[in-house]
């Protein structure tokens, strides 16, 4: 949960992908780095492709209304562009305080 | 103004005489501890753990706080929130805010705690004396009482 | 619940972990420090000395303390306040209160020190660099802000 | 500022008056005993009679607006009864916290 982010730049045309909370233990990951495939253009494309990609991820992401996503560190709504992002977050709404 | 994020407990007096030293034109000091509760609707909570997103945690943490400064007369503030696994009656956050007068530094620590609630990445996870784990879920009341600060602004 | 009229300093640390000492239904508590600034309308101020009528002082502080307990779900509050000859920087005032719930102690602590300001049996008087006195007019806002409770609770 | 309070019980229709801030400092009394004269019943009536008692009270007491009452540590109205009074006090208003 506090593990280094990983500092080493994504290469060209990759991505930094990143779980938090129920979404790291539903899909088993805290972070991965990939290249989108061509066509997700905003937030909402991007949670409808999560939700697409076979399992664990399908069924994490079967309810894109419960979950949150930052772009670069700031939240986004479904409507953003991804097309300056280099790391994305996805994660339940928060619960801290 | 500073924000920190550490699974270390904090000492209130010493935070307070940190932000106050020196600087006589604070009339007034509002705080706010949050601490874990022993129960959660009558069942009994042996801990709570805190996960955050490190890096966007204080980038967040620093924007509220830039906009309680815009909102407010404060001459300073001060968020800590702890990370990690935590025990019924720890703290869990805390919130300074000063200011000349007293009706800023209340309106800038309720503030802080509605939109630290509802912007800052932090999840809590409850471990219950059964040991069932539970995500705890975000409260409507928080979004509300966010909202009506965005409203209060217009 | 309590309240306390003193010479002495308080030490904020101390009184909180009192109040709260295994008592884990509190997810939250609150807190007010009024200071002594360093001036008033731009005339450095060298002392502030605060009088008060011993024996009413407690009552009124007490009764306060019992509205607010009636208003607010509290799971406990502390009032302390100072008299005697102050400094700039100086506590004035310590308003502590512990509830379930974050909104109940905010409130709460914000309904004392409006209260407070209203109707406990203090006066100050200000000493400045001059050699002037002055003793402190009451403040308008101060009787709006405890009249704007009473309309609260119609 | 702090001296005791006398805990002396006033003598039979006797009261305590005290005085504080700057209508202690004005009149130069922070206590008295003594037998209020027939007819004043009320805190307003009280008020006008500190007005009309001469040097230094009709100074001190020549703006009844500008001060405050207590029966027996209790804040009272100008209108309320002074019949149960053991103990009243003149203030003005208070500027604690």
């Amino acid at each position: 949960m506090t593990e280094k982010p990983n500092t080493e730049k994504p290469g060209a045309g990759e991505i930094v992908l990143r779980y938090f909370a129920w979404l790291r233990e539903r899909t088993g990951v805290s972070e991965e780095r990939l290249t989108l495939p061509p066509g997700i253009l905003t937030v909402g494309d991007l949670l409808l492709w999560q939700s697409q990609r076979g399992h664990p991820f399908d069924q994490a992401f079967a309810k894109p209304e419960a979950i949150r996503v930052a772009i670069n560190h700031t939240h986004a709504k479904p409507a953003a562009s991804i097309a300056s992002a280099r790391e994305i977050a996805f994660f339940p709404p928060v619960t801290g305080g | 103004m500073s924000v920190r994020v550490s699974t270390a407990d904090f000492d209130v007096s010493e935070e307070m005489n940190r932000l106050t030293a020196g600087n006589t034109e604070i009339g007034g000091v509002a705080l706010f501890a949050g601490k874990v509760r022993g129960d959660v609707n009558g069942e009994a909570l042996t801990s709570m753990t805190l996960e955050h997103y490190p890096g966007m945690t204080e980038a967040e943490l620093e924007r509220i706080e830039g906009e309680a400064q815009r909102r407010f007369e404060l001459s300073t503030s001060l968020i800590i929130h702890r990370v990690g696994e935590l025990k019924p009656g720890d703290n869990i956050v805390l919130v300074i805010t000063c200011a000349p007068h007293r009706k800023h530094a209340f309106a800038a620590a309720e503030f802080l705690m509605d939109y630290l609630k509802m912007y800052a990445p932090f999840w809590k996870k409850e471990t219950f004396a059964s040991g069932a784990t539970r995500w705890v879920d975000a409260r409507e009341s928080d979004d509300e009482a966010a909202a009506a600060w965005a409203a209060y602004s217009e």
